[in-house]
């Protein structure tokens, strides 16, 4: 979706606010919306994929005046009521009202190591081969879901070149929305920077994007 | 404009109300059985105590010095990474990016947070701010110029937009002066910035 | 620039709320900002594509959450302290500390009618014949300017058809940096849905904005 | 969420801070002498009380009514238009565009609020709205949907985005079972929003 997300190419922010000896969490409340967020991303009860459309689908301009680990927590907000665990009522009031649901599995601190050392890999084999190879020119779709996509707004409709083939990973416009995997082959493109952001680009940029197969077509 | 006073008062109000909205959460999340509050604390200290930059240093350190392992983090950088025991959530799929006289490699996510943190721990808020995220693909120049880095104006400057599942870990260009030094030592040289391409390797005298 | 007045294509702002026996004015202070905007600017301390350029460079995330009188209130308070009018010390204390500056005029209320009535028309002549006629398949640059321009995003780098030519007009993307007025001709281009929002558009739209020379080439 | 009572909250103590603003500026104009407030006073009733959307609508009807006043409004709307007394501010460059059966023109302003004042007065708040400016251009028969206005689906829609100062003025269809309507009755069935494209012209039985 065009939402707030998709910064790439955005101006008035401002300059980067960049800190000395940052610390991981700056209140304990982060430390918190952090580890619930990872936790309840390993009961199973959604995808990662999901969980960016969650916090991307927020009203513009409630993403851009939330901080990090608020978009986060509003996420979880929303994905905990959709997937039927906790309603809004619940929420509402801050407390729990009624029995809870079923739920796949529940992340025991004895696991979190090895659960985070499988981590997600989104890499699956699947039969169809690369329709395109390194080095090969390729034009992105100019696609406009209103769901989630991957593809950036700036680099729609761009001619780049194919620089890596990384094998098929999950879609995620697909899985985001519970239609399954549907692996794709997945690339980085290489764009000039005169491609993106016209002749009046800087010529010494170039950018990439890695890119599913269903966002190219020939060029 | 009486704004910075009403921005200030805006950041208190708006702390504690998603504090009490986090804590509201965990209770209920806790309550119900979906989530156990010791597995929180586990996830925390893994990322605040154990993962961090450092490890990448080390990658970068060996790539350094050996050339055989430089040439596998070339070609498998998963495979590499995982040799030295970094592996995992948000580093399933890495690939290493190096660094030349000619070209400059810099990491963005335009569209969340992607950042590998087996090798690097959790990215820095700005790493994850409108103004990065936003400049990065547009005016890396500009944005290196922030963070203190100039380089020639004939130097490409390669930006990897993180989009998929892919992890990039940018190798820095190795210091003059540092034949013969350890990995350890080398180790000391690679900061974290080095390592996304907002900045560069330290030289050997400013760490002495 | 590409701040967030650039609101073409976006998603996630919700339904359109339509109210019903509209007031003009929601407010006392809607009545006052209004007024004071139009007053401040008939004292010809700045130009209209300046105002735009105040309000479209406030951060994102502020512009996103203000309402329509609070951008021109923030707007105009950028302006008086850009053209040197009042020092930011008066705005944060509110109220005038030192002596005004010099002003062109002042707006009196029985000279409204006229003002109003006179407007602010930008077709000027120039010599320079149009490079354009109507019929002709032309392309919007992809321009990706830090300063103000009229060229919105969705339509950078689009091939559509010229279908009105307007005659030369003040330039915003000069006039709004004090750089003149630099007229130039001035054309509605018209294009499918399918050229911006690619193949998956309602194949019964099309879409034209009005386009200054400099911002289109033949295509 | 606990989200509904903190927003009111908000929304009040943003009402008066504004409030406060705009009171302070006013004030500092006015002390400077930039601004006479007798002036704010007249603009504000100009555009409360006098300007408004039945100067389309008379537009409109005439256009309806007499063949020689629609082909000049098709030729040169400014002059037309200021042959019926509206003229001036946001209204200096005025194209008509007409509504047929097989399409049908709908106005928007993506970058700001442009609007023709001297017709149509100021610009509701949805005009000028993010859901609005957003969507028109992207998906402008949903929002069309939105208004209750329902086209068939074999209509053309023609979108006109106001980037420069050129005005759009929608000509609605004439509604069947209106001959021998005076101007005056054709100009109740008029709305403002079948002048922006977002409703159609309303039909006789409904004013009866």
């Amino acid at each position: 979706m065009n939402g707030a997300q998709d910064l790439g190419g955005m101006m008035g922010f401002g300059p980067i606010t960049i800190e000395h000896d940052e610390p991981w969490f700056h209140a304990e409340w982060e430390r918190r919306a952090f580890g619930l967020t990872l936790a309840m991303g390993a009961t199973g009860s959604w995808n990662i994929d999901m969980s960016r459309h969650a916090r991307e689908s927020l009203p513009p301009g409630e993403y851009l005046t939330s901080s990090y680990y608020e978009i986060w927590t509003k996420g979880v907000e929303k994905l905990v009521v959709a997937a039927g665990l906790v309603s809004g009522e619940e929420l509402t009031c801050g407390q729990s009202l009624v029995g809870s649901a079923p739920i796949k599995r529940v992340l025991k601190p004895e696991d979190v190591p090895a659960v985070l050392a499988r981590g997600g890999p989104t890499e699956r084999p699947i039969e169809q081969p690369a329709r395109f190879a390194v080095g090969d020119r390729v034009r992105t779709r100019n696609l406009n879901p209103q769901g989630h996509t991957r593809l950036p707004r700036y680099a729609r409709g761009r001619t780049g070149v194919v620089e890596l083939v990384h094998g098929a990973h999950v879609f995620p416009d697909a899985n985001a929305h519970g239609q399954g995997e549907q692996p794709q082959w997945l690339y980085t493109i290489c764009f000039s920077g005169w491609e993106l952001w016209g002749e009046q680009a800087d010529p010494t940029v170039s950018v990439s994007i890695d890119a599913w197969e269903n966002y190219l077509e020939s060029a | 404009m009486g704004k910075d006073h009403h921005h200030d008062h805006d950041d208190h109000s708006h702390l504690s109300e998603i504090e009490l909205r986090v804590r509201a959460l965990e209770s209920i999340l806790v309550e119900k059985g979906y989530v156990d509050p010791a597995a929180i604390d586990a996830l925390v200290e893994t990322y605040e105590v154990k993962v961090g930059p450092r490890n990448g240093a080390k990658v970068v350190a060996k790539a350094w010095s050996d050339p055989a392992y430089r040439e596998w983090l070339r070609t498998d950088a998963t495979a590499a990474i995982a040799a030295l025991g970094f592996i995992g959530r948000q580093g399933e799929h890495m690939v290493a990016v190096e660094n030349t006289p000619d070209e400059h490699n810099m990491v963005v996510c335009t569209l969340c947070s992607c950042y590998p943190w087996p090798v690097l721990g959790l990215p820095p808020v700005w790493y994850k701010s409108a103004p990065y995220r936003s400049r990065a693909v547009l005016d890396p120049r500009g944005v290196l110029a922030e963070f203190g880095v100039h380089l020639p104006k004939t130097s490409r400057i390669r930006v990897w937009d993180s989009t998929a599942e892919v992890r990039y870990l940018v190798i820095p260009m190795r210091p003059e002066g540092t034949e013969g030094m350890s990995e350890e030592a080398l180790a000391e040289l690679v900061t974290r910035d080095s390592m996304i391409g907002t900045g560069l390797a330290r030289q050997p005298e400013a760490v002495r």
